[in-house]
C-alpha cells in the first residue's frame, strides 16, 4: 500500500481545490461563529485540517435538508404538469473524518437495500470525497474508536494524514490518482515520512481512551435485553423533543414531504425535508393516533434504530460515535452513556 | 343661536390605531372639538420594569408595528446611555441604515397607501390597483425595497431582532448589501416619479402659529439618530433634560398623554424636521422640496405629506450612501463594552418617521430595568392636531356633516398619527 | 366567488396587519382571490358582511369583549393572528400585577372612561371560539399567505407540530443555548423558520409551544448551560404569561418571586 | 426512469358516491403504466399544493370494476381529505403506485377465509372479497364480519346486500356498536361476531383491517379459537410519506411498513413493539 501514498505540500492544497473546482462544487469545514459548518471553499481559503467536527453532517449534500422533488404548474386544461429540478453540480467534500466516511457507507447500505430513490445513490456515485485522519477526539462525547469508525478510510478517493510538515495522501481510486496527477503531486512519500506516519498511527489509540467496554457488534443483543422502560423513561424525562439529535446525526435518513404553492395554487413545489423519530408528529396518523407516543418510546426508538435495527438490516451499526447528538442535545442526553448502560446491564 | 349638530367619526380609518373625531357645533360656535384616543392601554412602561436590559429593544419594539425599528433604536440608545456604552461607527451606520429603511417604508405607506386615496377620491388603494396601476406598482416596489432593507439589517421588517447594546446579533453580508445597492440605484426612478406625482396634488391650507421641535444630530446630518432637542423658538435641550421642554399631562378624552411645550403647542415629525434642518438635506431631497414647493416656514399640517415625500428621497439617498460605505468593509465590528456596568439612567431620543421619540430608562446594578418612561411623537402632536381641527372647522361649517367629517379625517391623517404607539 | 375577508384589531401594535400589507409582491394576486371588505388600517370601507375575520390583538379594555363577540357572530371563520390574539402575547406580561397598580403608575390612578382596562389582558379564545390561529409576533407573511391559501381552498391551514429547534438546526444556525444564551426554541412552536436565533437573539416563544413541550427539561437545559432555572420561567413570561397559557409551565419551572 | 420516483400521474375521477356525510367512494382512472396491484396494496394520492396521503384500493382493475380503473373510499378527516371529498366526477386526482408488499394469493387457496373489517377497514378488504369471489371455487367457506360504529357508518351497503344474497358464496355478518331505532341487526363489538363461528382451525385464514383498537381484541379471540399465527393477516396502516421505503415515518422496529407491509402475517410481526 505504501507505494500508493504520495506527498502533498500544504501549499498545494490550493491547487487541489482549484483543480476540483473545475468539475465539482467544492465544500469543506469552515468555522461559523461557535460552530463548524460544511461550506463552499474557494482557492485561497485556508482549508481547516484540524477542525473538531461540523454541527450538520455531510449527508446534507447527498440528501439535502430541504430538497425539491419536483415543481408543478397548472396548464390551460386545468391539469398539473410536473417537472424535475435540473441535476445539480456534483460536489467534492474535503476533509471528511472517519466517522462521517462510515456514515456515507451506512447511507449507501440503506439506500441500496430499498433503492427506489435514485437521488441519493446517484449523488454518492458522482461526488468526490477526500477523507482526513483524526489524531484527537473531536468532542468530549466522541467515541469513534469504540465504534470502529476512527480507522475508516473509505469511501474516499483520497485519504489524508496531516503528519505535521507535509500531508500524506493515499490514493484510493482511479479518479483520485487522476486528480493528484493533475495537481502534480505524484511524489511518493519518503521512507522517513512513512515511518513517522506509522508511529503516529501506532500511538493514536492513546488519544482515544476506550469509552465502551464491549464491541459494537454486541449492541444489538444488549439492546434487546434493555427493553425495560425504566431506563428509557428516566433518561427521556430530560428530553425536550426538540429533534436536534436526529437532525445532526450523520446516519438519519427520515424525511417529511410537503407542498408549497403560489396563492392561487397554480404553481408550486413538493419538497422533502429532514425529520426524525424524536420529532413530534413523526409517527402520528390522521385523527391523532400516535403509534409511538411519548418521549421515552421515541428516544428508545432512536437508540434501537442505531444500535439494533440498522445493524440487523443493513449490516452496519447506525451510530458512528461522532458525538454530535449528545453535544447538541440541550440536556446532553448521551447515546454513549446509554450504550454504556445497556452494555453493562446483565 | 344656530342648530346644534355633532360630527363624529368613530375609528378614523387609514391611520394606525383607534381614534375618534368628535365635534359639537352650535351654529358656527364650536362647543367641542376633540380627537378622542380610545386605543387600549398596554402599559409598556410597566412591562419593562424588572426585565433584563437586553430584552428592552425587543420588548419595546412591540409598542408599534410601523415604527418598531425606531422604538428599538431609542431603546438601545437608552440602554447604552445608562450603561455608558459608546457604539462604534459601523454599528451606528448599520442602525442608521435600518432607520432609513423604516422611514422609507413608513412614509411610502403613509403617502401612497393612506393619503393618496384622498387625492384620487377613493376609499383605499384597492380601487387604484385598477385605475392607477403605475402609482400602485411603484408604491409596492418602494415599500418592498424599504422592507427588505430592514430585513437585511435586523431580520424582519417589523420587530427588529438583532439589536443589542453595543453590538449587532447579525451583520449584513456583502452579497446582501450588494443586492440592496443594486435595487436602491434602480429605485431612483421610482422616487422621482413619486415626487412628480405629489408635486401635482394640492391640499387645503390651515395655518397656525406653532413651535416645531426635532432632535438634531451634532455634525450636521439630517435629524434621524437623535441629539439635543432643538426648537424653532431657538431653545436647545439636552436629551436627558427632555422633561424641561416636554410636559406630559392627562386629559379626559385621550388614553394617550398630551404634551405641552414650554410655550404652548408643539409639533414634531417630517414638517418640523424640515423646518429645522432643511439645509441639511441631500441635494436630491432639496431638489424634491423645490419641486414640491415646500416652504421652510410652512405651518400647514397638510404639508406633512410633502415633507414626507422629501424625506423619502432623503431616506433613500442615505440608504444608498450607507450601503455603499458599508460595502467598502462589511466585516463585523467588535462589540463596544459598557463603561458603567452598574447601570444608571439613560435617555434615548431619536427621530422616527413621525417625530421625536424618547425612551428613558433607569437600569439597576442587577442589569434589570427599574423604571421606564416613553414619549411618543403622536402624543407630542395631539395638542396641535386638536388646535388645527379647531382652526379648520370655521372654514367648513357651511358644509354638510359628512364633508366636514371627511375634511377633518384628512387633517388628522396628514399628521400620520400612530395611535397605538401614543397609548402604548 | 371570492371570499369576503375583514381585518380587526384590539390591543396590539398593529404589526400583524402591517405584515399583511407587506405582501407587496403578491398583493394584486391576493386581491384577486379575496375581497377585502374591512381593514381600518388601510381603507375606509367598513363592510359588516364577511366570511373570514382576521383578528389581531388582545382583549384589554372592557368594550373589547362585546365588539369581539359581534365579529364572531358575523364571521363564518374567525382567525386569530399574532401572539397578542392567540396567547395574550406581551400584553399579558402586565397580568403579573393588579390593574389598579398599573393605572397608578401610568395614569395617576385613573381607571375611568378611556383609561379603563380589563383586569387581565387576554387572548381571543378566552371569550369566543377561534377557528384557526396564525401565531407569531409578528405573524410571518409566508405563513399568513399559506393559511389564506388553505382557507380559500376550503381546508385547514398546516401547523407544524414540532419545535423551533428543528428549523433552527436545518438553517444551520449555531445554537445559542449552547453558548449560554437563554433560548426557548426547544419548547416553542416552529413556523417562523427560527428567525430570531439566526439574527442573534434567543427565541422567546412568541408562537407559543409545540405539541409536547417539556418545561422541566427546559429548566434543566438552562441549568446545564450555566443559567438558572428561574431564568427559564422569566423568559416564558414574555409571551406566554396569560393565565391558561402560563398554567402549562408554571409548575414545571420555578418562578422567581420578583415581578 | 425519472430520478424522482415520487412524481404522480393525473387520473380522472369517473364516479363519486357518498356513503355518508364523510365517507366518499371514488372510481378513478388507473395510472397508465404498470398498474397491476394485488389486494392489500395502496396508492399515494395527492392534490398539488395541499399534500399527499396513502389510500387503500377498494377495488382492483378488472376485479369488480372496469379494466383501467380502481376504486377508493376516502374519509374526510384532515387537510387533504377535506378537499378530495369535495371533488366531482371529471375532476383529477394525482396518483402514484401501487405500493406495498405483494402477497402471493396462491398460498390462501383451499383455505377458509374470515375477513374482519372495522369501519373504514372494509375499504381494503373489499378487494379481498372480490378477489376471493372471483375465484370462488378455489376457497373454502368465506365469512365476512363487518363492524361499524352505527348503522349510518356501515360502508359499501350495496355490496353487502349483494354479498348477503349470495349465501352459498359468502356469509355476511354485521354488527354496530350502537344503533338507533329501525336497526334490527346485531349490536355489539366486532369480536362478538366470532362467537359461534364454526372454524376449522388449521384450514382457516383471517384478514383484519380496522381502527387500531380492534386488532388486539380480535387477535386474542382468533388465537383463542385456535387459528395459526401465520394464518392471521393484518393490514398495518401507519403514517406514510413516500411509499417507497425511504421516509421512515411508517417504521416499526426498523421495518418499513409501506414496502414490507401494510399486509403482514401476525407471525411475522408478533415480536415487534407497538404493532397492535
Ligand atoms: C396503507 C394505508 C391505507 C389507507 N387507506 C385509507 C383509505 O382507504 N381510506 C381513507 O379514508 N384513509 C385511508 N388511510 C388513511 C389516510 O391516509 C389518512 O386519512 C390521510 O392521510 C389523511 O390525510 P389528511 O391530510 O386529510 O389528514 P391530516 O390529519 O390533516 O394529515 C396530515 C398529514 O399527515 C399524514 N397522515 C395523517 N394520517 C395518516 C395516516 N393514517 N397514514 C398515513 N399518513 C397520514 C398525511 O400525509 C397528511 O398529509 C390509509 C392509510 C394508510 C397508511
Ligand atoms: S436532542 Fe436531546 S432533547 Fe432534543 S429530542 Fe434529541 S434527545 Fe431529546
Ligand atoms: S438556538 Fe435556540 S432554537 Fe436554535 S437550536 Fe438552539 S435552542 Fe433551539
Ligand atoms: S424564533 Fe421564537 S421568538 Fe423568534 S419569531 Fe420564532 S417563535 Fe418568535
Amino acid at each position: 500500500m505504501d507505494n500508493e501514498i504520495y506527498r502533498l505540500p500544504r501549499e498545494r492544497l490550493d491547487s487541489l481545490i482549484e483543480r476540483l473546482a473545475r468539475d465539482y462544487r467544492v465544500v469543506g469545514p469552515v468555522k461559523q461563529g461557535a460552530t463548524w459548518m460544511w461550506t463552499d471553499v474557494r482557492p485561497g481559503m485556508p482549508l481547516a485540517l484540524d477542525y473538531p467536527t461540523t454541527m450538520l453532517p455531510p449527508r446534507q449534500f447527498f440528501a439535502p435538508m430541504r430538497e425539491t422533488l419536483f415543481r408543478y404548474h397548472r396548464g390551460d386544461d386545468g391539469r398539473f404538469a410536473f417537472e424535475e429540478p435540473a441535476g445539480e453540480r456534483p460536489f467534492a467534500l474535503l476533509g471528511v473524518h472517519g466517522c462521517d466516511l462510515t456514515a456515507l457507507r451506512v447511507l449507501r447500505a440503506f439506500h441500496e437495500s430499498s433503492c427506489r430513490d435514485r437521488l441519493v445513490p446517484g449523488r454518492l456515485d458522482r461526488s468526490f470525497v477526500m477523507g482526513l485522519a483524526c489524531w484527537t477526539p473531536c468532542l468530549p462525547e466522541s467515541f469513534c474508536r469504540d465504534m470502529g469508525s476512527l480507522e475508516s478510510e473509505s469511501p474516499a478517493s483520497l485519504y489524508v494524514w496531516d503528519i505535521g510538515g507535509v500531508l500524506l495522501v493515499k490514493v484510493q481510486t482511479a479518479r483520485g490518482r487522476e486528480i493528484m496527477r493533475d495537481v502534480g503531486a505524484l511524489d511518493a512519500a519518503t521512507p522517513d515520512e512513512l515511518v513517522a506516519l506509522r508511529k503516529r498511527l501506532r500511538t493514536r489509540p492513546e488519544a482515544f481512551p476506550a469509552q465502551l467496554q464491549f464491541a459494537p457488534e454486541k449492541l444489538a443483543t444488549s439492546l434487546k435485553a434493555a427493553e425495560s422502560d425504566i431506563l428509557w423513561e428516566a433518561t427521556a424525562d430530560r428530553c425536550l423533543s426538540c429533534g436536534r439529535c436526529n437532525l445532526v446525526c450523520p446516519t438519519c435518513t427520515c424525511f417529511d414531504v410537503g407542498d408549497q404553492a403560489s396563492l392561487s395554487g397554480g404553481d408550486g413545489t413538493r419538497t422533502r425535508s429532514w425529520t426524525g423519530c424524536q420529532v413530534p408528529g413523526f409517527s402520528r396518523v390522521a385523527g391523532g393516533h400516535d403509534f409511538r407516543p411519548g418521549r421515552a418510546q421515541q428516544l428508545r426508538y432512536r437508540i434501537f434504530r442505531k444500535g439494533k435495527y440498522m445493524p440487523e438490516r443493513y449490516g452496519m451499526v447506525g451510530c458512528t460515535g461522532c458525538g454530535r447528538c449528545a453535544t447538541h442535545c440541550p440536556t446532553h442526553i448521551s447515546i454513549r452513556e446509554i450504550f454504556l448502560q445497556v452494555g453493562r446491564a446483565p | 343661536m344656530g342648530a346644534s349638530r355633532a360630527v363624529v367619526v368613530r375609528h378614523v380609518t387609514r391611520i394606525e390605531g383607534h381614534g375618534n373625531i368628535v365635534v359639537d357645533l352650535e351654529g358656527d360656535r364650536i362647543k367641542r372639538c376633540d380627537l378622542e384616543i380610545v386605543e387600549s392601554p398596554r402599559f409598556f412602561e410597566v412591562l419593562l420594569q424588572g426585565r433584563p436590559y437586553d430584552e428592552a429593544p425587543r420588548i419595546s419594539c412591540r409598542i408599534c408595528g410601523i415604527c418598531s425599528v425606531g422604538h428599538a433604536t431609542a431603546s438601545v440608545h437608552a440602554v447604552e446611555a445608562a450603561l455608558g456604552i459608546t457604539p462604534g461607527p459601523k454599528l451606528r451606520a448599520v442602525r442608521r441604515l435600518n432607520m432609513a429603511g423604516e422611514w422609507l417604508q413608513s412614509h411610502i405607506l403613509h403617502v401612497c397607501f393612506l393619503v393618496a386615496p384622498d387625492a384620487f377620491g377613493v376609499p383605499s388603494i384597492v380601487p387604484m390597483v385598477g385605475s392607477h396601476p403605475d402609482v400602485v406598482k411603484r408604491a409596492l416596489r418602494l415599500k418592498r425595497l424599504a422592507n427588505d432593507i430592514c430585513c437585511t439589517v435586523s431580520g424582519r421588517h417589523v420587530m427588529p431582532i438583532s439589536y443589542h447594546a453595543g453590538w449587532m446579533g447579525h451583520w449584513p453580508e456583502r452579497v446582501e448589501l450588494r443586492a440592496l445597492q443594486e435595487r436602491l440605484i434602480a429605485a431612483e426612478e421610482d422616487l422621482d416619479a413619486l415626487v412628480e406625482l405629489f408635486a401635482g396634488l394640492s391640499w387645503p391650507v390651515v395655518e397656525r402659529r406653532v413651535e416645531h421641535l426635532a432632535s438634531l444630530e451634532d455634525g450636521g446630518a439630517y435629524p434621524m439618530m437623535g441629539g439635543p432637542l432643538h426648537s424653532t423658538s431657538g431653545a436647545v435641550t439636552a436629551p436627558e433634560a427632555y422633561r424641561d421642554a416636554l410636559h406630559e399631562y392627562l386629559v379626559d378624552h385621550s388614553a394617550a398623554k398630551h404634551v405641552r411645550g414650554t410655550d404652548g403647542t408643539i409639533r414634531v415629525g417630517a414638517l418640523a424636521r424640515y423646518a429645522l434642518a432643511h439645509q441639511r438635506l441631500h441635494p436630491r431631497a432639496k431638489d424634491a422640496a423645490a419641486r414640491l414647493k415646500l416652504r421652510a416656514d410652512s405651518a400647514n399640517p397638510f404639508d406633512y405629506v410633502a415633507a414626507q415625500v422629501v424625506e423619502s428621497v432623503q431616506a433613500h439617498q442615505e440608504a444608498l450612501d450607507l450601503v455603499s460605505a458599508l460595502l467598502v468593509d462589511p466585516a463585523p465590528e467588535a462589540p463596544a463594552r459598557p463603561g458603567r456596568p452598574h447601570g444608571g439612567r439613560g435617555v434615548g431620543m431619536v427621530e422616527v418617521p413621525r417625530g421625536t421619540l424618547v425612551h428613558d430608562y433607569t437600569i439597576g446594578a442587577d442589569g434589570r430595568i427599574k423604571s421606564a418612561n416613553c414619549i411618543i411623537p403622536t402624543s407630542l402632536n395631539l395638542v396641535s392636531i386638536e388646535g388645527d381641527m379647531r382652526a379648520f372647522v370655521p372654514s367648513l361649517v357651511g358644509r354638510p356633516s359628512p364633508e366636514i367629517a371627511h375634511a377633518l379625517e384628512m387633517l388628522v391623517r396628514a399628521y400620520d398619527p400612530c395611535v397605538s404607539c401614543s397609548v402604548h | 366567488m371570492r371570499p369576503r375577508v375583514a381585518f380587526f384589531s384590539f390591543g396590539s401594535c398593529e404589526g400583524c396587519q402591517l405584515q399583511v400589507l407587506s405582501v407587496e409582491d403578491v398583493l394584486p394576486e391576493l386581491l384577486s382571490v379575496v375581497e377585502v371588505v374591512n381593514f381600518r388600517e388601510a381603507m375606509d370601507d367598513r363592510g359588516d358582511d364577511y366570511d373570514i375575520a382576521f383578528v389581531e390583538g388582545s382583549l384589554v379594555k372592557p368594550d373589547d369583549v362585546a365588539e369581539l363577540q359581534q365579529i364572531r357572530a358575523r364571521a363564518k371563520i374567525l382567525v386569530a393572528i399574532g401572539a397578542c390574539a392567540c396567547l395574550g402575547g406581551v400584553n399579558a406580561m402586565r397580568n403579573r400585577r393588579p390593574v389598579t397598580e398599573l393605572a397608578r403608575e401610568v395614569y395617576d390612578g385613573r381607571q375611568d372612561g378611556v383609561f379603563a382596562a380589563l383586569p387581565d389582558a387576554s387572548p381571543l379564545s378566552s371569550v369566543v371560539q377561534v377557528n384557526y390561529e396564525i401565531r407569531g409576533c409578528p405573524i410571518d407573511r409566508i405563513e399568513f399567505l399559506e393559511a389564506v391559501r388553505s382557507l380559500i381552498a376550503g381546508t385547514v391551514p398546516y401547523v407544524p407540530p414540532f419545535a423551533v429547534c428543528v428549523e433552527c438546526t436545518l438553517r444551520g444556525t449555531p445554537c445559542l443555548l449552547e453558548r449560554g444564551i437563554p433560548c426557548l426554541g426547544s419548547v416553542a412552536r416552529a413556523g417562523c423558520n427560527a428567525v430570531c436565533p439566526a439574527y442573534g437573539a434567543p427565541c422567546e416563544a412568541c408562537r407559543g409551544f409545540h405539541e409536547v413541550p417539556n418545561f422541566e427539561a427546559l429548566g434543566e437545559a438552562f441549568f446545564r448551560h450555566g443559567m438558572t432555572r428561574t431564568l427559564a420561567a422569566e423568559k416564558l413570561q414574555l409571551f406566554n404569561n396569560y393565565r391558561e397559557v402560563r398554567e402549562a409551565w408554571e409548575q414545571a419551572v420555578p418562578s422567581s418571586s420578583a415581578t | 426512469m425519472p430520478q424522482v420516483s415520487m412524481i404522480p400521474e393525473a387520473c380522472r375521477i369517473l364516479a363519486v358516491t357518498p356513503h355518508n356525510s364523510r365517507d366518499i367512494h371514488f372510481v378513478v382512472e388507473a395510472p397508465k403504466q404498470g398498474f397491476t396491484p394485488e389486494p392489500g396494496q395502496f396508492v399515494m394520492v395527492s392534490l398539488p399544493g395541499i399534500g399527499e396521503a396513502p389510500f387503500s384500493l377498494a377495488a382492483l382493475p378488472g376485479e369488480g370494476t372496469a379494466e383501467g380503473t380502481f376504486e377508493m373510499l376516502i374519509r374526510r378527516i384532515g387537510r387533504l381529505t377535506n378537499l378530495i371529498t369535495q371533488l366531482k366526477a371529471g375532476d383529477v386526482l394525482y396518483v402514484r403506485g401501487p405500493y406495498g408488499r405483494r402477497v402471493e394469493w396462491d398460498q390462501f387457496e383451499e383455505s377458509n377465509l374470515i375477513l374482519l373489517a372495522g369501519g373504514l377497514g372494509l375499504a381494503p378488504l373489499r378487494s379481498f372479497v372480490r378477489r376471493a369471489l372471483g375465484r370462488r371455487d378455489r376457497f373454502g367457506r368465506i365469512d365476512l364480519l363487518v363492524g361499524a360504529r352505527s348503522p349510518d357508518e356501515l360502508l359499501f351497503r350495496t355490496d353487502l346486500l349483494v354479498w348477503a344474497s349470495r349465501q352459498d358464496d359468502v356469509h355476511v355478518h354485521l354488527t354496530v356498536d350502537a344503533a338507533r331505532e329501525g336497526w334490527d341487526g346485531r349490536i355489539g363489538v366486532i369480536t362478538s361476531l366470532l362467537d359461534g363461528l364454526a372454524v376449522d382451525t388449521a384450514g382457516t385464514t383471517a384478514f383484519l383491517c380496522g381502527p387500531p383498537v380492534m386488532y388486539r381484541h380480535c387477535l386474542r379471540r382468533l388465537l383463542a379459537m385456535g387459528l395459526y399465527e401465520h394464518n392471521l393477516w393484518l393490514t398495518l396502516e401507519r403514517r406514510m410519506k413516500c411509499g417507497l421505503g425511504l421516509c421512515g415515518n411508517c417504521q416499526v422496529d426498523g421495518h418499513y411498513l409501506c414496502s414490507e407491509g401494510p399486509l403482514v402475517s401476525y407471525r411475522e410481526v408478533r415480536h415487534l413493539r407497538d404493532v397492535v
